[in-house]
């Protein structure tokens, strides 16, 4: 469903992303594992288009995006919920998730009933505004409005940082219910490790802007992979 | 002629006509007199004649003389020919028999009879001579107004002729007034009569009854005096508290002008953080397509001309609203995230349109007229309102009503405010930016235009236009509290109103100074504007 | 076994007399700290005390207060009621400001990391560390030999050493982190206070970490740490104070507070 | 491990800017005086004095940049400041006119004269020692912008607040001024100099005087900003720029860091402000005007905010540019030309003249010394 | 060919470029009118057209670049005071020739300038006496831009109203800061001012812009020229027409030319310079005659010493004489100002003004007020031997009142 393929990406002169390639499919996790620094929110900014990629193609359902605008490709169904949230601060709670509706047709234009399942505080907050709410409950915020755009491509950049152990187990329970209705490709970026390895169906580590292993989620039990990212 | 000899004379014309036409419409009976003398001094092109004229023609009794008066003022009488004699000019430029009303045998080469601000009162003096016995009451009222204004004595027996006879009870009471204010000054009354008098005046409370009572004579009865002075003291009390009123309607009406200058820059700089240097063009451009629509409806469709305004607001709004969209596809969209930079653009911009404009319609104003509607005014007790004023107010506030339901009501103003917050986010939720961002830009520069189809009514149409609001337009929009639409209405109203309140005590420029100086302070006390935005993201 | 104290809501004006005796020995001090934001309330009624040397372990739900409580104590947010002292309750702190705070010797570290985006990394330490801070002094500033030297180990702690030439805002999430945990040292506080420290680490850096704020307490520093990864606070191995609503939940070691059926409830789950 | 060099206190570029400025003012005076005037390295006078000005306004160029471009305080009134130093020195040679004055008043200033004014009011008093006048230069502004930055500083007024407060300042003045009962001589401001300390205004000398005097008020008002900027001091002030709260969590006053850089800033500008009147002639209140003060902002932003070096260069390229299209066949169309420069530079040079070359010079750099990172070649898991 | 160069000094852009960019246009129509017969000397005028873009210090720069580096041999330019006072100490110190064609404050004559525009007794006083001989005025609002014209033109008539036996009760004087726009209160407290029973007048020496929303708040509140006329100094035909002057029928101005003065040079003129525009709705203004007997007066004065050095022209230029456009001569006194006729016009529908009083003969200018304390003693005459544009008659010594 979504093809990255051997891409580089520069900021300015310094390079961040060398020939990195990764795939996902629908109803399988995708993990991105690495140390800081290493290019996960990188390789997540060019699929999702905020950042240009300088060499390589990034492909979906078969159709070339590797030049479309970020807009666009969400209207294909990539949803971002990006590393530091990004909520738009005065816009209220319920305003937030529905800026999600800009890719769905009018009869959809609501808010699905998981969001608040998984989520409770939110509908206990819906008119408050997204910026004052706290840092964990920006992050449900932001799981929440990517929610609403019924992606087909859920990118994940380390969507737990931050959030109380109860809800952590909530998401992990929310992405293998999204699994598990088998239409959405999920690509996560996780440096909680446990995490990852309980949801992980397919997974790679970065070094330096670069893959440096990949293999499926049973794979993850290797040593060598908690020492790849261990410092 | 000395100037009271003159005025004297005028008086003692209006009032003999007055005289004889009473008495005229009394045996109903109208002799026509020789106007023959009266016509021919119209003819020597000198103002102290046609005065003299004006005045014989209204003693005349005759027929014809209400025609000749009224083509006076209406400079369509003329004169001409060897000896010359006077015409009225007819519809499509026949000349007239000005006794008879039929086309004249031989049409010399005419002039009009010149008219100057004297010939004019003269004229109105002879309207109203004419009109106190006019068969339409509103003609009599406003004669006996006219009476009273000019106070004169010689014409109290016509007044209390007329009165006599006056069954309008409206009609009635003007004429008692004016009565009553030529017997405040007239020599010989009773004290009695004239403290009656000073009560009639007394309760009429405007500013004329205060220049009728403050004509009591220093001769008379103490007790006279007195009650004029109370009644003075009353007005003057009375009418102190109805010019505060007067002052805060000067300054809502101040506050809609800044309100409307300004709302279009709350949408680009408020909303969308560009520092819109270009924003008092844009509103030159809106008073500009105003002067552009008036002039194809002047030649080509005058009678629309009372629709003209309506016709020019959507047209200004998609004119500038385009200009908008075309500056921030062209330049603002490489700028987003460097703020600071739009200023530079943007004041380039800025030049740019003001030249542009200098070289198509010229450096000088341009005329924009006003429709009917929104010419005059109208008194509200003692406020006085001028319609145009209140049509700007109202137009602000819906202006302002439409744009605040946009921005909170709609799909497209929520996707404004998302771009705006946090443009590649928004990118990523599927909001196709570049159209948000142009449509925003597109609509503030486009309310902005339809700000300048208000201000064509009461400020100049010229390329300096856009600059003499700017720096007002910031200071409301940061006063008011940047990003917050009804900060812009309430500092807008604040600032026009405290302007007019400090105004009449501090004079014009040291009211500005103060104002100014007051708005400094303030933004110590509140350093994020009237309704400041709150909450945590605002302030790390 | 437990060790609940669930603080009456109600607001307490004066410290009751055993809180008195506990303001004199007490480095850090909040007393019945009430915050509302537009009649929504962050903090109800918080106190709690942090002792000379102490490190404290912060948990609790999203929107409990934890940020806000540091928001307080940094002077950023005033509270409604309630006192806060500082130095065995000779500094009010709610009656001075962000500046003052800093210079009386606390620390913080944000949540959200935020540094100097357009100093290299090195200037953002050496604006952090420990010295003069006054305007007109600092024109001719020179750096000494010891700050030199001071900067090295940070650098050496931080693990940022080859991106000392590179600007702030160049560095990734987890980079950020680490380099204002570096200024945090630099500023060398009497109590530090830490937001999510390890939030975007690797399970390694993680355990770094708590190391790295262990050698810190054991130097004499207070740390009062808020944190949701229960791994690192149980590598912390100090006492554990729950919020929840703005006041305490629950105190204790960890494993005290961890069976804390309230606690499991709003927060660890089950 | 060695730390890494604390920048020059000179650049390669501030050297190479002072260089051409002691050029320019060795060379100028010497051109103008013994070229012949027929050559083609002469200089002629009004040139002279042209340049004079411009360099009077790279100085204050220089002011705005120090507060703008590392303090991030967007002053819309800088102008203020300037023809407040113009205008004390504008009294100065006021008072040094005395009976050469239209009516001969020995005391009173012509334009107090026509306006029946009596006596000389309190606040000229001082201005006939030209001491005083060159103290009130500094003092006027500087008082202002302590008086001002003080207030406002503390309330924590920041960003776009400031700059219009900044600008309501300039405004408010510039209504002030404009009143004739201010006794600044109204709309018509201050003209008609005769002499200063004694030399005649108009001589060539005493033009080349002062334009000598501007290039050397710009070298030094340039190496003390670099010096500032560049000190300890100045690393807190960017602080201040890109995170004010962070830096007040850090323990520093931000608003003391600020209000320093503003009144040095203010005084600056005050100096710019007293070499210009004596060299064009007249101070009136449009000095005031915040249009004045934003052109200064768009001079900084076209030579680059946030290098000096780029301050200066605006002003004067933007000021050339303004001398050279309001002449001759481009006249009518110098507007254009003037806006389009500045929608050019935003567009294709973002971060102004010297910024982007900087940039340029800054990627060749690293391109040219680091050399790519080792790549590590992926394996998959086994 | 070798060309003598004549320099044009007027705003192009910036708040002035309203007003300025007409007589920018005058000067070159009069060149090209000049060169179609003949030239000057033989030779042909070249115009040399800067920018000074409203800018008070950029008009001496200008200044100074036309006469040093184009090398005029004249400058016609400026409207503001400021910026003839900015650019006077220019053409003192290099010696060259300034024609000022707008109306002034007086208070001023200096030898490198000729001032065709009228001094304050040459526009104001007869427009006050008129209004006092015929509209039988009492009252009088003395409304202004806050600047040294109107000031000093308030302060002129105040003195004059008061000879006059003009009460101080009966004067009232407002000022309002450059480009006001907002007049309700101001309107209304003429209004008020008004209806104290006397009848009143307003003189207006507002300024530029400020004049249309001034106008569009007088009809608004339908104050009528029958009520309160308003006698302006500044506003002519240019400035009315971007106005709709329904609502000002019968407003007054003074002025030394309108536009519809009937007499064939004038007609001649506007004809003439329609054409050169290739406008027939292109108005003519007092600042344009001004304009034109300068120009006229110039050359003139070049052909009659037979050089343009500005030393001969300067001394050759006193006592010159040309037609106006009223139909009569202008001459050029040795205090530097011309002899003027004053013109009082009514406000037509048309935007024109309707001529109602014309002065019988020419009034020569008094630079220096004799109503003002300090310049009453102060004459100007530079012809030799007095040579001095600030003789006091009193101590008999140039210099105003100085030792
Ligand atoms: N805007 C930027 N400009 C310049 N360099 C950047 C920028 N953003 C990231 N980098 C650099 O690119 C590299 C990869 O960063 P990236 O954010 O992708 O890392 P990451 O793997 O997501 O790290 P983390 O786990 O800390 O979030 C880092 O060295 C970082 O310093
Ligand atoms: N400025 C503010 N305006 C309105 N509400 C606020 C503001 N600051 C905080 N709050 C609210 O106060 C509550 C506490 O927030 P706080 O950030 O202290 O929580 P936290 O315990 O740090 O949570 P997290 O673990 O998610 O970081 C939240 O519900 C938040 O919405
Ligand atoms: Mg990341
Ligand atoms: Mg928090």
């Amino acid at each position: 469903m979504l093809e990255v393929q051997d891409i580089n990406l520069f900021y300015g002169a310094a390079q961040a992303l060398r020939g990195v390639s990764l795939t996902a499919e629908p109803g399988k996790v995708t993990c991105v594992l690495g140390r800081n620094g290493v290019g996960k929110t990188s390789l997540m900014r060019a699929i999702v288009g905020q950042a240009p990629v300088a060499k390589g193609s990034v492909r979906f359902n078969g159709e070339d995006i590797t030049t479309m605008a970020p807009s666009e490709r969400a209207r294909r169904g990539i949803a971002f919920v990006p590393q530091g949230r990004e909520i738009f601060p005065l816009l209220t709670v319920a305003e937030n998730l529905e800026t999600g509706f800009a890719p769905l047709k009018r009869a959809d234009r609501f808010i699905p009933d998981d969001v608040f399942s998984l989520f409770p505080v939110l509908d206990s907050m819906m008119r408050r505004r997204g910026g004052d709410l706290s840092g964990g409950q920006q992050q449900q915020l932001a799981i929440g409005r990517a929610l609403t755009m019924r992606p087909k491509v859920l990118v994940l950049d380390e969507p737990t940082e931050g959030i109380q152990p109860s809800i952590i187990k909530d998401i992990g329970n929310a992405i293998r219910y999204l699994r598990s209705k088998g239409d959405i490709a999920i690509v996560l970026v996780e440096q909680y490790f446990d995490f990852a390895k309980e949801l992980a169906d397919h997974f790679i580590v970065m070094e330096r802007g670069a893959v440096v292993m990949s293999g499926d989620g049973a794979a993850l039990e290797d040593p060598d992979v908690r020492n790849r990212i261990a410092v | 002629m000395t100037s009271s000899a003159r005025l004297f004379r005028l008086a003692r014309v209006l009032c003999s006509a007055l005289a004889l036409l009473l008495a005229a419409a009394l045996v109903q009976r109208a002799e026509a007199q020789d106007i023959s003398a009266a016509l021919s001094q119209l003819t020597t092109n000198k103002y102290d004649d046609t005065e003299a004229a004006l005045g014989a023609l209204a003693l005349s009794g005759s027929p014809a003389a209400a025609g000749i008066v009224s083509a006076l003022a209406d400079g369509k009488l003329v004169f001409g020919g060897l000896p010359p004699r006077v015409f009225i000019e007819g519809p499509g430029g026949a000349l007239l028999d000005p006794l008879t009303m039929q086309p004249a045998a031989d049409a010399p080469a005419v002039k009009p009879v010149r008219v100057n601000n004297r010939v004019r009162r003269a004229i109105e003096a002879a309207n109203g001579a004419l009109s106190l016995v006019s068969p339409d009451a509103g003609k009599r009222r406003e004669a006996a107004l006219a009476v009273g204004r000019s106070r004169d004595e010689a014409a109290l027996p016509a007044l209390e002729m007329a009165l006599a006879k006056e069954s309008d009870p409206k009609v009635k009471s003007a004429m008692n007034l004016a009565r009553a204010s030529i017997l405040i000054a007239k020599e010989g009354i009773t004290p009695a009569e004239r403290i009656a008098a000073v009560e009639l005046v007394g309760a009429e409370g405007n500013q004329d009854a205060l220049a009728i009572l403050r004509s009591v004579p220093e001769s008379a009865a103490p007790e006279v005096k007195q009650a004029a002075a109370v009644a003075i003291e009353g007005i003057e009390r009375n009418l102190a508290m109805w010019g505060m009123a007067q002052n805060v309607w000067y300054g809502l009406s101040l506050g809609s002008v800044l309100l409307l200058a300004a709302i279009g820059l709350a949408i680009t700089f408020g909303v969308m953080g560009v520092i819109n240097m270009a924003h008092g063009e844009m509103v030159m451009l809106g008073a500009y397509t105003t002067f552009v629509v008036q002039e194809v409806i002047r030649t080509s469709y005058p009678g629309l001309f009372d629709a003209s305004l309506l016709i020019a607001i959507p047209l200004a709004f998609l004119f500038t609203g385009l200009i908008g969209v075309l500056i921030e596809r062209t330049v603002i969209r490489f700028l987003y995230g460097r703020a600071l930079e739009t200023l530079l653009a943007t004041w380039g911009i800025s030049l740019i349109l003001q030249q542009a404009i200098r070289t198509i319609f010229g450096p000088t104003n341009r005329e924009v007229g006003a429709p009917s509607w929104m010419s005059g005014s109208f008194e509200i007790g003692h406020l006085s309102i001028t319609s145009g004023r209140l049509w700007i107010i109202v137009f602000a506030l819906l202006v302002f009503f439409a744009l605040l339901a946009t921005l909170r009501l709609t799909r497209i103003g929520l996707e404004m405010r998302a771009v705006t917050q946090n443009r590649r986010m928004a990118a990523s939720m599927g909001i196709r930016t570049n159209w948000v961002d142009a449509m925003t830009f597109g609509l503030g520069s486009g309310i902005a235009g339809i700000a300048g189809v208000a201000l064509s009514q009461i400020d100049n149409v010229s390329p300096n236009l856009g600059q003499s609001y700017i720096i007002d337009s910031f200071l409301v929009v940061v006063f008011g509290g940047v990003g917050n639409l009804w900060g812009t209405l309430v500092g807008a109203m604040t600032l026009g109103v405290a302007n007019k309140l400090l105004e009449p005590y501090a004079g014009a420029v040291l009211g500005k100074i103060a104002l100014l100086v007051i708005v400094i302070l303030f933004i110590q006390k509140r350093p994020r504007g009237l309704f400041a935005l709150k909450g945590r993201s605002i302030e790390t | 076994m437990t060790d609940i104290a669930i603080p009456e809501p109600t607001t307490a004006a004066e410290p009751a007399p055993a809180a008195k005796k506990e303001l004199t020995e007490a480095l850090l001090y909040l007393d019945a700290v009430t915050v509302t934001f537009d009649g929504f309330r962050a903090l109800n009624a918080l106190s709690f005390t942090v002792d000379p040397g102490e490190m404290r372990a912060v948990i609790g739900p999203n929107g409990a207060g934890k940020t806000t409580m540091m928001d307080v104590i940094t002077g950023k947010t005033r509270p409604d009621r309630g006192d806060v002292f500082f130095n065995g309750g000779t500094t009010d702190l709610t009656k001075l400001d962000e500046t003052q705070i800093a210079t009386l010797g606390i620390g913080r570290k944000f949540q959200k990391p935020t540094v100097f985006e357009n100093h290299t990394v090195l200037d953002n330490l050496r604006l952090a560390l420990k010295g003069q801070r006054r305007a007109l002094p600092n024109i001719f500033h020179r750096e000494s030999a010891a700050a030199r030297e001071r900067i090295d180990e940070i650098f050496e702690t931080i693990r940022l050493t080859e991106h000392r030439d590179r600007l702030g805002g160049a560095l990734s999430h987890g980079q950020k982190q680490w380099l204002e945990i570096g200024m945090l040292l630099a500023q060398d506080p009497k109590l530090l206070l830490v937001d999510e420290p390890v939030a975007g680490m690797t399970d390694a850096e993680t355990a770094q970490t708590a190391e790295l704020l262990r050698e810190i307490n054991a130097n004499g520093h207070s740390v009062v740490v808020v944190e949701h990864d229960m791994t690192f606070v149980r590598d912390l191995g100090v006492r554990v104070m729950c919020l929840h609503e703005g006041s305490v939940l629950a105190e204790g070691t960890l494993d005290q507070v961890s069976a804390n059926e309230r606690v499991i409830e709003v927060y660890l789950g089950r | 491990m060695s730390m890494t060099r604390q920048p020059a206190l000179l650049g390669t570029s501030g050297l190479i800017f002072l260089a051409v400025l002691f050029v320019a003012a060795v060379l100028v005076p010497v051109l103008n005086l013994y070229a012949a005037p027929d050559s083609a390295v002469h200089v002629p006078t009004y040139v002279v004095s042209l340049l004079g000005k411009y360099l009077t306004y790279a100085l204050l160029a220089l002011s705005v940049d120090l507060i703008w471009g590392y303090v991030g305080i967007l002053s819309l009134g800088q102008g203020a400041f300037f023809a407040l130093g113009g205008y004390a020195m504008g009294m100065y040679l006021m008072r040094q006119i005395g009976t050469r004055g239209v009516y001969g008043d020995p005391v009173l200033p012509d334009f107090m004269v026509f306006l029946n004014w009596k006596e000389l009011p309190w606040f000229w008093y001082g201005f006939d020692m030209f001491p005083f006048a060159a103290l009130m230069v500094l003092l006027a502004p500087g008082l202002l912008a302590l008086v001002f930055g003080w207030f406002a500083f503390r309330s924590r007024v920041t960003g776009v607040y400031l700059s219009i407060i900044t600008q309501a300042m300039t405004f408010a003045l510039l209504l002030a001024f404009f009143r004739n009962d201010m006794g600044f001589g109204g709309n018509n401001g201050l003209t008609d100099f005769k002499d200063i300390l004694g030399f005649n205004i108009q001589a060539d000398g005493t033009r080349l005087t002062l334009f000598v005097l501007s290039a050397l008020a710009l070298g030094l008002g340039y190496i003390l900003c670099r010096f500032l900027v560049r000190s300890h001091f100045g690393k807190v002030l960017v602080a201040v720029r890109d995170a004010e709260t962070r830096v007040r969590f850090t323990g520093y006053r931000a608003e003391n860091y600020k209000l320093v850089a503003f009144v040095v800033s203010a005084m600056l500008a005050g100096i710019a402000g007293a070499l210009y009147v004596p060299q064009v002639g007249i101070i009136n209140p449009s000095e005031f005007s915040p249009a004045n003060s934003i052109e200064i902002i768009v001079w900084v932003a076209v030579g680059g905010r946030g290098t000096l070096v780029g301050a200066a260069l605006g002003a004067v390229l933007v000021n050339y540019a303004k001398t050279y299209f309001t002449s001759g066949m481009l006249a009518p169309y110098w507007l254009f030309m003037l806006g389009g420069l500045f929608v050019a530079v935003t567009l294709f040079l973002p971060k102004g003249i010297v910024g982007t070359y900087y940039d340029w010079r800054e990627k060749r750099r690293q391109h040219d010394d680091i050399p790519d990172e080792p790549l590590a070649t992926p394996r998959p898991a086994e | 060919q070798e060309t003598i160069k004549v320099g044009v000094l007027h705003s192009l852009s910036g708040t002035m470029a309203i007003s300025e960019t007409t007589l920018k246009d005058t000067v070159l129509f009069m060149v090209q009118e000049q060169n179609a017969a003949g030239g000057v000397l033989g030779k042909k005028l070249e115009a040399v057209v800067v920018d000074p873009a409203s800018n008070w210090p950029l008009f001496a720069e200008k200044a100074r670049e036309l006469i040093a580096k184009e090398k005029v041999a004249v400058v016609f330019g400026c409207w503001t005071s400021v910026s003839r006072k900015s650019v006077l100490p220019v053409f003192k110190e290099l010696n060259s020739i300034l024609f000022y064609p707008v109306q002034y404050e007086g208070e001023e004559s200096e030898r490198n300038v000729f001032y065709t525009g009228a001094a304050p007794n040459q526009q104001a006083i007869p427009a006050v006496d008129y209004l006092m001989a015929n509209e039988d005025v009492e009252r009088w609002v003395l409304a202004g831009t806050d600047y040294v014209y109107p000031r000093t033109t308030n302060k002129i008539l105040e003195a004059y109203l008061k000879s006059k036996g003009v009460k101080e009760e009966d004067i009232m004087i407002n000022y309002t800061p450059f480009g006001h726009s907002d007049w309700q209160t101001i309107v209304a407290d003429i209004k008020k001012f008004g209806s104290a029973g006397k009848k009143t007048a307003v003189v207006s020496t507002i300024n530029g812009d400020a004049n249309v929303p001034f106008y569009k708040e007088l009809g608004n509140q339908g104050i009528k020229a029958t009520d309160i006329p308003v006698v302006a100094f500044s506003v002519g035909e240019e400035e009315l027409a971007g106005i709709d002057t329904k609502p000002l029928l019968g407003h007054l101005a003074a002025w030394n030319y309108f536009q519809s003065v009937d007499v064939p040079e004038n007609a001649d003129f506007i004809k003439k310079w329609q054409a050169y525009t290739k406008n027939d709705k292109r108005v003519t203004n007092d600042p344009m005659e001004a304009t034109v007997i300068g120009f006229n007066m110039w050359v003139k004065a070049v052909e009659k010493a037979g050089t343009t050095d500005a030393d001969a022209v300067i001394d050759a230029l006193i006592g010159i004489t040309v037609p106006n456009l009223s139909g009569g001569f202008s001459a050029m006194m040795p205090n530097h100002h011309i002899t003027k006729p004053v013109l009082i016009g009514e406000i037509k529908e048309d935007g024109q003004f309707d001529i109602v009083e014309q002065t019988p003969g020419l009034i020569v200018a008094e630079e220096w007020s004799p109503y003002l304390e300090g310049s009453k003693d102060l004459i100007a005459d530079w012809r030799k031997p007095l040579n001095c544009g600030n003789f006091n008659v009193k101590t008999g010594k140039c210099g105003g009142a100085g030792q």
